[in-house]
């Protein structure tokens, strides 16, 4: 691991910590988007166990996606992201780290929130598993392709608001697997392991090719 | 004229909005075009 | 190294800037680049750190070892190469002084003792102060200090002495004859006249009749 | 071989001047223009009164008229889209940019024609407006897709930065649509329906008219890409030459 990355990835966890807010956002808004479906559909626990893994994964790219627009947006406020331009780093690995460091501090400790967010949808706790790993391994490639989206919507005033209708329609290889895997295991109505051998597809995927369109854009930006 | 049977409101729909909307279409680009280039007339150097 | 601009042309929009630029920089050379605002200093500034693409012409570095020959290094090293002090001073607000070095010095890869950067820009009693809490003299200090933290030839000074006092002033000045007999090279855009020996100046001015073609 | 590739890259060049361009455009137009309607008037009488009613179908197969070429159109749009963008990015050609804005505009009209004529035709034969098919779906992606990169460029207000950025939301669409289609198709999500329209069980004499329409929507859209990029290339103009015009208006009073 070269040092520069290290560095950027060290200081963007750091930050995370010390500016906090982004990720008890993201928490709190997939409780609250979870409370909302029994709801709104009743308190049928028969179907909502049914629709359990199709709510928890549009919640989770919902509440990844609310943290997504501050991927570049401080550093590229204060300047510091056209003096990253002049490191030993290629811009590319920038994005990379700055991806990665988003999934490190939204996409990881989401996903651990899952079980929690199953046991309102009437899941048995010996579902949490594969609905955790599931989680893990489909969230790297909606940190990835978000901070592709972020780096779209740099210059915007407003650009949080585009953010998800951009972004949304690229994450749906991600949804369809992630649901797949999760419906195959619970409901032995299919194969799983295929499912979640192409979600990890997807999301190795994502981290190689992501960070290169969104260098492209991050150097439009600094135009 | 083979008949339309009893889905005819669905073909009339169909055919309806597309031909309006491809009208509306070619009415939108040619007033565009007209206006810009007059706009462009307006304001380019008269020497 | 050597700097070499040939034949620059710089647009923003429909307006261009910068047309048929060309100079070179030779080792302890120096350039002031004056003139009101908006004509394009910070233009041509930029352009050089690499965050413009001219529309026409090129920015290239030499090495000076063969003078003769066009020996040009392609735009991508250019930016190892150089040091870039913008409007912005570059540092998180939420992270402490001590942080933000830090940082920087990994992100160079410095081998300078933080130290000793903090003595220089008298940051020493600042270290665990978050930086948003520090004036807009201390901050523009925090963000003259990556000079220090790695050598490179080429200085872009825009307005480097905004929001300073005459102590730092003299500091920055210092530093930058002292990068100029090392045989470094520094561009430099400023209103006020600094102690620096500037052995070239372009003065950007507006011509009445400046160009303005769509690009289309 | 090589004079046709020549032929072809000199004709690009040529067109690339956005004046000749417009010479070019000037002269053409009419002709695509009567050619296309010449065509969709053919296509719909034979399509109406030469065609005998197609009997697996039932008589709103008709429609298929209308929402093939539609649909053909719509994902070729976005082919132009593509490769203005890819243009742009690699030659910095401002045409290609206007290329790529103008195809962006009228191919998400083709693309809602596709839909909203896809769903009337769906009723009768499904049972309902919306059926979540394959075909339906990836279409709506498509449309999301165009949405977003008419949204994005409307969103900046740099125009030379507006277009280079949604160039590159335009290239990675290009990479994943397939990608999300191929997802939607693998998870079985979608209900297996009778195999449709392009399969070749359409009888042979719709495919003459059908032909025919596709032709003509495919010279309609070229012609109201031309117009479109007609006027977008005097719209940048115009804003050029005020903004000239007001600086030249400052210059005057800061010398008085």
């Amino acid at each position: 691991m070269s040092s520069p990355f290290y560095a950027l990835l060290k200081r963007d966890i750091l930050l995370s910590i010390k500016e906090g807010g982004t990720l008890g956002i993201a928490l709190g808004f997939s409780l609250i988007v979870v409370t909302l479906i029994p709801l709104s559909i009743g308190p049928d626990l028969n179907l909502l166990n049914q629709i359990a893994p199709g709510v928890l994964w549009v919640t989770l790219l919902l509440s990844l996606l609310l943290s997504l627009d501050r991927v570049f947006l401080t550093d590229y406020e204060e300047g510091t992201l056209e003096l990253m331009l002049h490191g030993s780093m290629p811009l590319e690995w920038v994005a990379f780290a700055k991806a990665l460091a988003h999934w490190l501090t939204v996409g990881v400790p989401l996903s651990l929130m899952t079980p929690a967010l199953g046991l309102l949808m009437n899941l048995s706790p010996n579902q949490f598993g594969i609905l955790t790993l599931a989680a893990l391994i489909g969230t790297p490639a909606l940190s990835f392709l978000g901070a592709l989206g972020a780096g779209l919507t740099l210059g915007l005033k407003r650009g949080g608001l585009l953010l998800p209708l951009l972004i949304l329609p690229f994450f749906i290889p991600t949804l369809m697997f992630g649901v797949s895997t999760t419906t195959g295991y619970l409901f032995a109505s299919g194969n799983y392991e295929n499912s979640l051998a192409l979600l990890a597809a997807i999301s190795l995927t994502s981290m190689v090719l992501a960070p290169f369109p969104t260098a492209w854009a991050l150097r439009f930006n600094l135009n | 004229m083979q008949s339309l049977g009893p889905y005819s409101n669905f073909i009339i729909a169909a055919y309806a909005i597309s031909i309006f909307t491809l009208i509306g279409l070619v009415i939108w680009v040619h007033k565009s075009e007209a206006h810009h280039k007059k706009m462009l007339s307006l304001f380019s150097e008269k020497d | 190294m050597e700097l070499r601009v040939k034949n620059l042309h710089l647009r923003r929009g429909n307006r261009l800037l910068i047309k048929d630029l060309s100079f070179k920089l030779r080792p302890g050379e120096s350039l002031q680049l004056s003139g009101p605002n908006g004509v394009g200093k910070t233009t041509l500034i930029r352009a050089i750190a690499g965050f413009i693409t001219p529309n026409k012409g090129h920015i290239a570095t030499a090495k000076v070892t063969h003078p003769e020959q066009e020996q040009s290094v392609d735009d991508q090293l250019l930016h190892e190469k150089i040091h870039y002090i913008g409007h912005k001073n570059g540092i998180r607000t939420s992270l402490t002084v001590l942080e933000n070095l830090e940082f920087w010095a990994n992100f160079y890869t410095s081998k300078t003792p933080l130290g000793k950067i903090a003595q220089k820009y008298s940051l020493k009693n600042l270290l665990h102060i978050p930086a948003g809490y520090l004036s807009q003299g201390q901050k523009r200090r925090l963000g003259l200090s990556r000079l220090s933290m790695s050598k490179r030839p080429l200085w872009l000074l825009d307005e480097p002495t905004v929001s300073l006092d005459q102590i730092s002033v003299k500091l920055i000045v210092d530093e930058a004859n002292q990068h100029l007999q090392n045989g470094g090279l520094l561009i430099a855009a400023t209103h006020i006249p600094l102690e620096i020996p500037f052995t070239q100046s372009i003065k950007l001015s507006q011509p009445i009749d400046q160009e303005w073609e769509a690009l289309i | 071989m090589k004079t046709l590739i020549e032929r072809i890259n000199n004709t690009i060049n040529h067109l690339a001047n956005p004046s000749k361009f417009l010479k070019f455009s000037q002269i053409v137009l009419p002709w695509l223009g009567a050619l296309s309607l010449i065509g969709i008037c053919t296509g719909l009488y034979w399509a109406f009164f030469k065609t005998p009613p197609e009997e697996e179908m039932g008589a709103t197969a008709i429609i298929m008229f209308v929402h093939v070429p539609a649909a053909l159109i719509s994902q070729m749009g976005y082919v132009l889209v593509a490769i203005s963008s890819f243009g742009l990015l690699v030659w910095r050609h401002p045409i290609a940019d206007v290329s790529a804005k103008s195809a962006a505009i009228i191919g998400a009209v083709f693309t809602f024609l596709c839909l909203v004529t896809g769903s009337i035709w769906g009723r009768p034969d499904w049972g309902t407006y919306w059926q979540w098919d394959l075909r339906m779906t990836s279409v709506l992606v498509l449309f999301l897709l165009y949405i977003g990169l008419i949204t994005l460029r409307g969103a900046i207000d740099d125009e030379g930065q507006a277009g280079k950025i949604t160039a590159i939301l335009a290239l990675t669409g290009v990479i994943l649509l397939p990608i999300i289609k191929w997802s939607v198709e693998w998870s079985q999500f979608t209900l297996h329906q009778p195999a449709g329209i392009m399969r070749g069980q359409v009888s042979t004499e719709f495919l003459i008219p059908l032909f025919i329409m596709i032709i003509s929507y495919a010279i309609l859209f070229t012609y109201l890409h031309m117009k479109a990029m007609r006027a977008e290339i005097f719209r940048r103009r115009t804003i050029a030459q005020q903004q000239r015009q007001a600086h030249q208006a400052t210059q005057i009073q800061e010398t008085n």
